[in-house]
């Protein structure tokens, strides 16, 4: 390849990366604008700042490769599906929703993505979906998404201990955002988080990333490793939340707030996209996404018909 | 609508939050463990609110961890101590299941009665606020074949403050004290000189964990006996006036605060008047509360009775997030009314 | 004592072995994870024995860590494996729950229909062998309430092996199939044209997963007909027997495979002829089995019964080790008999 | 004291160390023994072979200290109590067993000590007493054993997690055996043992004791420590048990077998006794056991009465 097309397929990338995690931030911040509208019932948990780590990770990912992800799961899904009107759908309430409206935000599934609201338990089944994949050497790449309050949950250990065993190729990324839900990690967590998977033998990365592209990079390595070795990886992505846990109040410290903003992956993207592109790329999330919320708002309260299960 | 008598004073969960507050100032061995409880977020419902302010190094924040929090906790009360846990959601307590059933539950018994484990799990239940599968469930049922623990569940009409303090001071064994999350932004209305809004109400058993007992008609005539508790209290009483003015159905109400041991007051005396049972639950019918009440009631009160114990429950099956479904799913007003006229008129399902 | 006719030639482990060696021969997709399941050990109660040495990929002996095992079988499952998971006491259930209860049987319905998590969870269930209060227990109560899971407690009358295997091949969601520790030992008796021992039987719902219908009178008389599964089969046989023999009380057995969801094939036919119904298991009685077949039979052949439904069961609380009182907790052979002889003369508890 | 005292005590000790650890064994043989004459009902874990662990942790504790045991707990509650004659009568379902014949072998409480058959819990339970003596400021010392093949529950995670955050002084005893009842270590446990605790900044030992004296030493270092510090405390000792998991098959190397009882702590304690105290000791243990098993078998069977709780 030459130089210039080396170039070139990297700006086709940084646009691509931008595309998606401005996709997310818009979409997480309308959704957050429709409860507020009092749209919405229910709870939700945005992913606004954290961006960098669903589309770095699973931008290595096709839609034969399987993701496992946790209450956090919109940005996620879009980085996985780019399905807005699946997703807005979903959160809404709507027959047309991807789960028709039964799971809404917390409990999506499509193709091969899955997740589940209560904390931990998607450890062990994911990995039991990567054991699958490994019988039937599919080759399909399997990751799971787990916050670092959620290291809390014994089951997690558990199954870092069956992964390493029995060699399962899984990657386990580690989403530490410092917070579970009001709570600061040094109240919640003792010890280093890279430690943890270490204990049981799992190769482990723990970075804080700047940028999508350092996001990119590390997981491409931790896929090579695990395509490689056959066996789990774990990666720890420094990262923060923008938002507050879920609709409600935030505690933090504004200081602290402003000091992970001013790292924002997003914005630094974004001036390194030149104006016109990025323009059109904001531009293009945003009617998307208005049509999603149109297309959602005219669609059928799921329940108008009768329900079968 | 009816107008309301009773005052509109206090919601639920700033009793319960009173309460707490109470328990800290009197009894010195109550803790408090659970996630996310302490200042100033308080509590994901705000149950502990203040609290760990003015006791900081009694309200334990937790990782979330449910199994470890319950286990942590069974072995404080195992040497004297007084601990509650809060389970943030009522879901989790799958989590802590083994903690409760094989630690806390059997401690005492296969010990041979020479210890205690009076750990008190106050956790939210139920729906109808749109939290979808994992966060709307209505799971003390699974605890009810539980031997020495007690389950509370009390409604917006009971002393719950109260309940929660005796429960925790004077608690021979684990309590599960189960919040509807619905009642928490209820006004707490207990009844006031025997009258609870429209009904006339009687106090059966020990309180604070006595059972209500309510009538339209000054416990003169009945026509159903509505068994039913906390969150769904509300939607009964709605149920017994509307089927009193629009189909002249008499309905007296058992609203007990404890539903494990399952107390039998008023049983008797409203049986022998009304001859029939509809059990009202918020969780799935299949294996509920209901189908405990009916064994017992069927087979103790045969003679008083006309007709089956009904039971009006959730829809076997998951909570769905949409308000549509999440509302055809859980039992309504109309469901129990339904039920009602079904047990009056001694129809058949499905001829009404 | 009465001599036995059927032919006793296979004990129950061995049937469930045979029936595991022929999956996996037959069904590529089927696999086994518990703790201590490979040869030479084979499993602790050896069910597993001979599985692991021919196909040793297929059968993974774990730690012990029996919720993630179930957690990892359901991945299993949701990618269209048949994954069978065994835990090694019943008791252990609990450590699984949130596995089972928030996961497993909510995929398919929280998912909208869209996929299936057919994961089999094998394990033995019971006392009668001294193991105490934490290895002895009859668990899947707890899981009545499930929706979307499925219960199997054969019998030593049923074709358990064919139902492992149907419910492993073909169950469209979660199943816990329940294997009753004394049932291990006992010989495989499944009816011949027929007849069961002394009774006539019929079978009724779809093999291999159907009810047995028992009758010592050929199904012409009955004065009570008697409802039980899994260990209590033989119990309850003998004291049919018994009952017919020194009282003259003739009784029906129904046995059915599935306890959940209850099938009511033969309800109608045996409550038609007897009026009278006792539920009988070795599960504790508060929140049992027992309770919601009987809210069930009552409400729905409330015509037909000329008494209540009434429940035999384990006392509620802990099952000690020693044997005497294990046996003073556990349902006996007296104790069923005794329920009956209440029920058929409408004698109140306590007047016999 | 002088060099003669000092040496003295440590005879004494070594005195006291054989007579219990010799109970021990001697105790556990003869439930074998029991259990093949079928007077006994249910199932037993004897600790054979592991003897030194129970009495070199628990000399350094008194009745007020608490301890909380396993499955495995017959040693562990006779070196707290050297109470022979409750222990067999509740193991023979007497009424007059310490727990009225309703625990039987794997469920014992008496004074400060607590056992339970399902494994994993017990130790948060353990870390929530350990919890309640620093709030009474009781100074009572508080210790839990573990099997190695008990790693495998999450639950000890999340209390290893929590005993660190909270400073909870606690004295995690893992008995390193190698074998979860018929699995050997390579098929249940990844990774190192020690770096699981340390995982979470609990500070751990692991060691290989040949002698009671060396798991007394170690066991006073964390004893020390926990004192000192008031924080959590792991002691990872490598064991092994000469007898079958319970009752039944062993299907272990013979050789390996042999090896580890060449190196029995027992049979080189007693070479450091003279013989004459020796079989005082031995003679004496083997009485009071005979003793105790004619006063079980004249007492009544548990539920001869009523039972009542
Ligand atoms: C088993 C369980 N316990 C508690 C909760 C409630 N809850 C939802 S999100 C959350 C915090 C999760 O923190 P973390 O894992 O760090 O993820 P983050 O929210 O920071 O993305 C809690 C406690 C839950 N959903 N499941
Ligand atoms: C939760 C639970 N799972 C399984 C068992 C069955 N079981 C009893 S002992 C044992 C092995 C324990 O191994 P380890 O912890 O190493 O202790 P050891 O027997 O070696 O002393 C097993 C699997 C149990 N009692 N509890
Ligand atoms: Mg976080
Ligand atoms: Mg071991």
């Amino acid at each position: 390849m030459t130089a210039l097309a080396t170039i070139e397929l990297a700006t086709t990338r940084l646009e691509q990366f931008y595309r998606q995690m401005f996709l997310i931030r818009a979409f997480e911040e309308r959704v957050l604008e429709l409860f507020s509208e009092g749209q919405l019932f229910g709870t939700t948990h945005a992913y606004i700042g954290q961006e960098a780590n669903a589309v770095g990770v699973l931008s290595h990912l096709g839609p034969e490769d399987i993701v496992f992800s946790n209450h956090r799961c919109h940005g996620h899904y879009l980085a996985y599906s780019d399905d807005v009107e699946g997703l807005l759908a979903e959160i809404m309430g709507r027959e047309i929703g991807m789960c028709g409206g039964k799971g809404g935000s917390q409990h999506i599934f499509a193709g091969n993505f899955y997740t589940n609201g209560v904390l931990g338990g998607i450890v062990p089944c994911a990995t039991g979906i990567a054991l699958a994949e490994k019988y039937k050497a599919s080759r399909a790449k399997v990751a799971v998404f787990i916050g670092d309050g959620s290291l809390g949950e014994g089951t997690i250990y558990e199954t870092f201990n069956l992964a390493a065993l029995w060699s399962i190729p899984i990657l386990f990324v580690i989403e530490n955002n410092f917070y579970a839900q009001s709570t600061p990690q040094r109240l919640q967590l003792s010890g280093q988080i890279a430690a943890r998977p270490q204990a049981f033998d799992i190769e482990t990365v723990h970075c804080r990333p700047d940028s999508v592209e350092e996001v990119y990079a590390v997981a491409g390595d931790a896929w090579a490793t695990i395509e490689e070795q056959g066996k789990p990886f774990c990666l720890v992505l420094d990262t923060y939340r923008f938002c507050p846990h879920s609709k409600g109040d935030d505690y933090r410290d504004v200081a602290e707030i402003e000091a992970w903003r001013s790292r924002d992956p997003l914005r630094r993207l974004a001036n390194q996209i030149d104006i016109d592109t990025r323009l059109r790329i904001e531009e293009q999330a945003h009617l998307r996404i208005a049509q999603a919320v149109s297309t959602a708002q005219a669609a059928a309260f799921a329940g108008a018909r009768a329900i079968s299960w | 609508m009816i107008q309301r008598t009773e005052q509109r004073t206090e919601r639920c969960v700033h009793v319960l939050n009173r309460a707490l507050h109470q328990l800290f100032e009197d009894c010195p061995d109550t803790y408090l463990l659970g996630e996310d409880i302490i200042d100033p977020y308080g509590g994901a419902f705000k149950v502990s609110h203040g609290l760990s302010t003015r006791w900081p190094d009694r309200v334990l924040t937790t990782p979330i961890s449910e199994a470890a929090i319950v286990g942590i906790a069974n072995g404080m009360a195992l040497r004297g101590m007084r601990p509650i846990v809060e389970i943030m959601f009522g879901d989790f307590i799958t989590l802590c299941a083994d903690q409760i059933i094989n630690y806390a539950a059997k401690f005492r018994q296969m010990y041979n009665d020479q210890t205690r484990c009076p750990v008190v799990i106050r956790t939210p239940m139920g729906g109808r606020r749109g939290y979808g599968p994992t966060h709307s469930q209505t799971m003390e049922r699974l605890f009810l074949s539980v031997s020495d623990l007690t389950i509370l569940a009390p409604s917006h009409l009971h002393e719950l403050g109260e309940a929660l303090i005796h429960v925790t001071r004077h608690g021979a064994g684990p309590t599960l004290f189960v919040e509807n999350k619905v009642m928490y932004g209820e006004f707490h209305a207990p009844p006031q000189a025997g009258r609870a809004g429209l009904f006339s109400c009687r106090h059966l058993g020990e309180a604070p964990l006595d059972t209500l007992y309510l009538s339209l008609t000054d416990f003169e005539y009945s026509d159903a006996t509505i068994l039913c508790y906390g969150g769904m209290a509300g939607i009964a009483m709605q149920a017994a006036e509307q089927l009193l003015l629009e189909h002249e159905i008499s309905c007296e109400l058992l609203i007990p605060c404890c539903i494990k041991p399952l107390p039998h007051d008023g049983f008797a005396e409203a049986l022998e008047r009304s001859g029939r049972l509809v059990v009202v639950e918020e969780g799935p019918l299949t294996g509920g509360w209901g189908a405990e009440v009916a064994a017992q009631v069927q087979e103790r009160y045969w003679p008083q009775l006309r007709g089956p114990v009904t039971r009006v429950a959730a829809k076997d099956g998951i909570i769905p997030c949409a308000r549509p479904l999440e509302d055809m799913v859980l039992p309504q007003k109309e469901d129990l009314m339904l039920a009602v006229i079904r047990a009056v008129s001694g129809a058949k399902v499905g001829q009404l």
